[in-house]
């Protein structure tokens, strides 16, 4: 980044500063005329989420104008009335509460993480009103009937993830022995370290280390004299943000580098660009390349994220599964809405549950349970600082392969 | 010997303002629906506040973890409803009993050392429970909150409804009968003797106040008022998460206490009415740096409007 | 030759109490002067408001002809002003000798000079303040108002609740500090007989007003009005 | 049970790891100790600091080791501005609880206005160095915070020990009108000592962000912990906040090495409320 551009960002942050800490930036107005359907949510705008929140704010953004841009709702415009959560599952409880029955909004939008949206969706069973989220890593606390999905986890991704990993792994030569598994105490990622446990000493893996840490862990170097001195052949790891990178940096303070390492949800950025970074695995549903860019709107979105999120002074300015989620999230709610011809909540449920929506993430139904469509998790790894689609290999980006760290 | 008591019973006597702002407060149940939510939470925010000035506007002890208790008996309230009985009166009855006994245990601790110490002891008790909390999630369901909290209709008869109109009610009527009871102690003789213990601790000594004991019950009183705020938060939000132990909790009623005025019981509600509806003003306006305002507000606040708020309380922390 | 310190009609006192009315007095370079009173009759709020911690309703406090009243304790302080409070107040968590040298100024006064008046402190030269004797505290609290270097010395009370050996001790320490050092002083006490032998004159507070005065040795000689006005009569 | 190659190893990145705990906490310990103010933003300052070392390390491509050389006065000056509102509205102990954790609050939305809420890394080829000594691994960048925390501890104390500013400035944290009255002018020292405070955060920040992770919320991650490490290591004492740092670094680190890695949140606090249980005059 150039000098020049450095001193003009600073100015649009000044402006910028002054006129977003003063109107209301969240409410976003739109083409189709007549009254607008109000869509209410929370996002973790501030706290430990709030990296996400920015993510998902924009592809919210941009959503709301594609929608608006084509039909709205019914003909008529939408509205997005977005409130602060803080990451705190109560307060989204209250906000909730407060959307639906003080700003009176016609429909709701899940918000971001399993907690906050375990407290949204229990204010929306009580006023019946559907819900859709993209996060929620443990489909099965999804009880509530009019509750569904965005990203296609599956209904047991504990059971079917890892097996799509260890299927990955198989075909490294030597293929991996052993695995230590090493997890953030965040539910959701506890709950997949869980599963990858049962799963690869199924097909006899073995686990020699099984290792949790508090989340906002600050202090890496025992764990990582631990996993050094486990030594096994592959390192799974059910990390949030950046502990991906001060995992792998601890271990190369002591000189060691797991041969593969695979981590759940990493800050990608940040993972990407370091020197550790090279070659590991991560989760994901998409990245920015064929095939997921011939599906319908996808390049469009794609381009209008990196222009947002450059503008808006984020690290990493490409749409990934993240803020995939939230655009499947709209593209549902749009779907429903307009096909069940309805803003009645149980039309619009009931409409989702017989009909195949088409998303970012391509044909999406809700037939399984929880509510849960097909599992369709993919192992990206990093390549020359970049996340490619490695596994399965019908939907690997054209040319590349896994390789074998 | 009768001025003493004139005097007694002049600070206990009613005033007509006081009955006014009760009389609004159950006014606003037969408001339309779509104000019950906020105004429940700033009935149970005002218990919290309540709670903490009996042991800061009182007994001068400033607490930094004071969550520790509501959390506890969030907890309590919250699992009984999910495992044994959705009866609201019999959770608000066992979260005030556990917060209690927490609060008496802790007392100790708490109470061992000077006004420093006690910060960090405070502080730490909320600390370690809010890790208990999140190291149990077979019990407490963990970062998820606690999940499955149905209530049962209060005293068999009312529902909780949409609206929240029951939860503001009860809320409330806990809030009123809990201030009387504290409106009452602080008038009593061990009231003021706390406020002498406040004043100076080693002349309440000389006269024979038995400082310690005094503390000690202070303390735990105080607790069984968290837990009680504690209880109404699970209840009527049929949920609890980990966020009761969080330090930004304890931080917040203490700027409530201090916003309304600490050592006249009805600072706490004054500051929770104020808190909250600044908090839900600034936050739609602008939901991503509501915070930054908030902040300003509280330094301009407690900078400016400080001399007349603390006046009493500068006496409780400046050391000799 | 000029006065060291002149006070006139100073009328001082806390909050909204008036505790001092129209005093008046002088005191000469070199001279030590005795406060005299009963309990509560203003003697340590006439130190108070020569160190400045008091308030001050009217009058003027000359000191080396430079008008002092309104100056803040430290700005005193650093004119020259030492002063030794009733309730010594020696910095607890500070050892001996840093409670000397946390205050000291240049000039004679150095923390060995105060170890040769005091030779008790300075075997506890390493020891903190906290872990003193009353009668320690007392010579530390004279010996830090010494480091500063003052040209006017305050003494509150220096006897009270001292052993009568240590009593003995201390006075023994004043009286060469005036005598010998030729500092000067204002010395408050209750107990006469102790300090009119040491100091030049004497005056008498009542109800926060000066009611006598007059050279220390007539008080001596003829102790009418110290039976009249404290109600004393020692021997 | 876990082998002794483990456990040295763990001592020694927990006793490493604690130098930041120490860094952190001494900032915080001269203020609380010896002015009786206690600064919830230390920490906001140090992430400031941190954030403007990532800038200028990946903007302008400054090394950190330079950038250093001006987040470190700006820091001061920041010290000495935070200290003329508490100076100018008679802030007391609680009074500067409350307006300090606004100060955070605000400090914490600036930075996520300007940066954004997305986690930041600051890599430099600094962060994966180590030596080998023996069995066992030193990391560099680790050492090098120890070794300056160490210098920045060791001269505070001395200045206090044996300066006549230091001996001055612990003499009115004991009481200050008596040390206004034998002419101790509190008012500049408790400036120098403000400015010397938000200094040290300014290099922990550097520190931080070549270290940990940078996002707004972080602020409050070390609050806790810190917090404890100033009382254990005991109020004003600069020394006793660095060995406490390491105590509580190593103690944390070797219950993640023989426990589990879970436990190490709570290790600080149970030292304390031990410690206050055995000596309730602690601190």
């Amino acid at each position: 980044m150039s000098k020049g551009m450095g001193a003009w960002r600073r100015r649009t942050f000044l402006g910028g500063a002054l006129a977003g800490m003063v109107a209301a930036p969240a409410v976003l107005r739109a083409a189709p005329p007549g009254k607008p359907v109000r869509v209410g949510g929370t996002l973790s705008l501030t706290g430990f989420l709030a990296q996400t929140a920015a993510i998902h704010k924009i592809a919210a953004e941009i959503m709301v104008e594609e929608i608006n841009g084509r039909d709205g709702f019914l003909g008529r415009p939408i509205e997005y009335v977005l409130l602060d959560d803080q990451s705190k599952p109560d307060v989204a409880r209250s906000l909730y509460e407060k959307l639906i029955t003080v700003d009176k909004v016609d429909l709701i939008q899940g918000p971001y993480a399993t907690a906050p949206i375990l407290a949204a969706m229990g204010v929306a069973q009580r006023y019946g009103k559907i819900i859709i989220q993209s996060s929620m890593g443990i489909p099965k606390l999804q009880t509530y009937d009019m509750a569904f999905p965005a990203t296609p986890f599956g209904p047991e991704p504990d059971k079917s993830y890892p097996n799509v990993i260890l299927d990955a792994m198989a075909t490294l030569s030597p293929a991996p022995k052993s695995m230590v598994v090493l997890t953030s105490k965040f539910p959701s990622a506890q709950f997949m370290a869980q599963g990858m446990r049962t799963e690869a000493e199924k097909r006899g893996v073995k686990v020699p280390l099984f290792l949790e840490y508090e989340a906002g862990n600050r202090d890496f170097g025992a764990i990582a004299a631990r996993v050094k001195e486990a030594n096994a052949d592959f390192l799974w790891v059910g990390s949030l943000g950046l502990e991906s990178n001060q995992i792998l940096e601890a271990l190369r303070k002591l000189d060691y580098r797991p041969k593969n390492s695979f981590h759940l949800y990493p800050a990608p950025g940040p993972l990407a660009l370091s020197p550790d970074g090279n070659l590991v695995w991560s989760s994901t549903f998409l990245e920015p390349d064929e095939p997921f860019m011939s599906r319908p709107g996808m390049k469009r979105i794609a381009e209008h994220y990196k222009e947002r999120a450059t503008k808006a002074n984020l690290p990493y300015p490409i749409i990934d599964a993240q803020a995939a989620g939230m655009a499947a999230q709209w593209q549902i709610l749009e779907q429903g809405v307009n096909g069940a011809k309805s803003l009645e909540d149980k039309q619009i449920a009931a409409w989702l549950k017989k009909n195949v929506v088409t998303t970012v993430y391509g044909p999406t139904k809700f037939d399984g349970p929880y509510n849960h469509g097909a599992p369709a998790q993919l192992i990206r790894q990093v390549q020359n600082k970049e996340w490619k689609v490695v596994w399965p290999k019908d939907l690997a980006a054209p040319g590349v392969k896994l390789i074998n760290g | 010997m009768t001025s003493a008591k004139e005097a007694l019973t002049r600070r206990t006597r009613w005033r007509w303002a006081e009955t006014v702002f009760w009389l609004a407060a159950f006014g606003a149940l037969l408001l339309p629906p779509g104000k019950f939510l906020i105004l429940n939470e700033i009935a149970i925010l005002a218990l919290f506040a309540l709670s903490l000035d009996l042991i800061l506007g009182y007994a001068g002890i400033v607490s930094l973890g004071h969550a520790a208790f509501l959390g506890v008996g969030a907890y309590s309230a919250g699992l009984l409803a999910k495992h044994v009985t959705g009866d609201p009166l019999a959770g608000l009855a066992l979260a005030i009993g556990v917060s209690t006994i927490l609060g008496f245990c802790t007392s100790f601790l708490v109470l061992r050392g000077s006004d420093l110490t006690r910060l960090m002891v405070t502080l730490g008790v909320a600390l370690v429970l809010g890790e208990l909390a999140n190291a149990l999630p077979q019990y407490t369901g963990g970062a998820d909150g606690l999940q499955g909290v149905v209530m049962a209709p209060l005293l068999g008869r009312f529902d909780f409804d949409l609206f929240g109109r029951t939860a503001y009610a009860y809320s409330l009527t806990t809030l009123f009968v809990l201030a009387l009871l504290a409106r009452r102690i602080v008038g009593s003789p061990f009231g003021l003797s706390l406020s002498a213990i406040r004043c100076n601790q080693l002349r309440a000594r000389a006269l024979g106040v038995p400082v310690g004991k005094r503390l000690v019950a202070a303390y735990t009183l105080a607790a069984a008022y968290a837990g009680a705020a504690g209880a109404l938060l699970a209840q009527t939000t049929a949920f609890v998460s980990l966020d009761v132990f969080d330090f930004h909790r304890s931080a917040d009623v203490l700027l409530v206490l201090i916003i309304g005025g600490a050592g006249w019981l009805y600072g706490g509600i004054a500051g929770a009415a104020a808190f909250k509806l600044l908090q839900d003003g600034i936050a739609s306006l602008t939901p991503q740096y509501w915070q930054f305002w908030i902040g300003l507000f509280l330094v301009v606040f407690v900078l400016v409007g400080r001399e007349r708020l603390f006046g009493g309380l500068r006496k409780l922390l400046v050391r000799r | 030759m000029a006065d060291l310190l002149t006070v006139q009609s100073l009328s001082a006192g806390y909050g909204r109490a008036v505790v001092l009315s129209d005093v008046t007095f002088a005191l000469g370079e070199g001279q030590a002067l005795a406060v005299l009173g009963r309990n509560g009759v203003g003697k340590t709020t006439l130190i108070d408001s020569l160190i400045g911690v008091t308030r001050r309703f009217a009058g003027s406090v000359r000191f080396s002809g430079k008008e002092i009243a309104t100056l803040s304790p430290e700005a005193r302080a650093q004119r020259g002003i030492g002063w030794v409070p009733q309730e010594r107040n020696v910095f607890r968590s500070l050892s001996v000798e840093e409670n000397l040298t946390a205050v000291a100024r240049p000039g004679p006064w150095t923390a060995d000079r105060v170890f040769g008046l005091f030779p008790r402190l300075a075997e506890r030269r390493h020891h903190a303040g906290s872990a003193l004797s009353g009668g320690e505290q007392q010579m530390l609290a004279i010996g830090r108002a010494l480091a500063t270097n003052p040209k006017l010395l305050l003494l509150d009370e220096p006897t009270e609740g001292l052993a009568p050996i240590i009593v003995q001790e201390v006075l023994a320490a004043i009286a060469r500090l005036l005598r010998e050092e030729g500092l000067a002083a204002i010395v408050v006490e209750q107990h006469a007989r102790k300090i009119l032998p040491i100091t030049d004159r004497a005056v008498i507070l009542e109800r926060g007003r000066i009611v006598h005065e007059s050279a220390s040795a007539a008080l001596l000689a003829d102790a009418t009005p110290l039976e009249r006005l404290l109600g004393v009569t020692e021997r | 049970m876990p082998s002794a190659t483990l456990l040295g190893q763990a001592l020694i990145s927990g006793v490493l790891a604690g130098g930041m705990y120490g860094l952190l906490a001494l900032g915080l310990s001269l203020s609380w100790g010896l002015l009786r103010l206690v600064n919830l933003s230390h920490f906001a300052l140090a992430f400031l600091a941190a954030y403007l070392t990532y800038e200028m390390g990946t903007t302008y491509h400054i090394d950190p080791w330079w950038s250093v050389l001006v987040i470190v006065p700006a820091m001061f000056v920041i010290g000495l501005l935070q200290h003329w509102v508490f100076d100018r509205f008679k802030v007391n102990e609680l009074a500067s609880l409350l307006i300090t954790f606004s100060f955070a609050v605000i400090l914490e939305v600036a930075i996520q206005l300007y940066w954004t809420a997305d986690y930041r890394r600051f890599e430099t080829h600094y962060s994966t160095l180590s030596i080998k000594v023996g069995a066992f691994y030193i990391p560099v960048l680790e050492l090098i915070l120890c070794l300056v925390a160490g210098v920045l501890a060791w001269g505070t104390w001395l200045w206090l020990r044996k300066t006549y500013v230091g001996k001055a400035l612990r003499a009115s944290a004991e009481d200050a009108e008596i040390a206004a009255a034998y002419g101790v002018d509190h008012k500049k020292l408790a400036y120098l000592l403000s400015g010397l405070g938000a200094a040290y955060a300014g290099v922990a920040g550097t520190f931080i962000a070549l270290i940990a992770t940078l996002a707004p919320a972080q602020i409050w991650a070390w609050l806790g912990v810190v917090f404890a490490v100033v009382i254990i290591g005991r109020l004003g004492n600069p020394l006793g906040a660095l060995f406490a740092g390491m105590l509580i670094g190593a103690s944390e680190s070797i219950a993640m090495a023989v426990l589990s890695p879970a436990w190490a949140p709570v290790v600080s606090f149970s030292v304390l409320i031990v410690l206050l249980l055995w000596d309730p005059d602690w601190s």
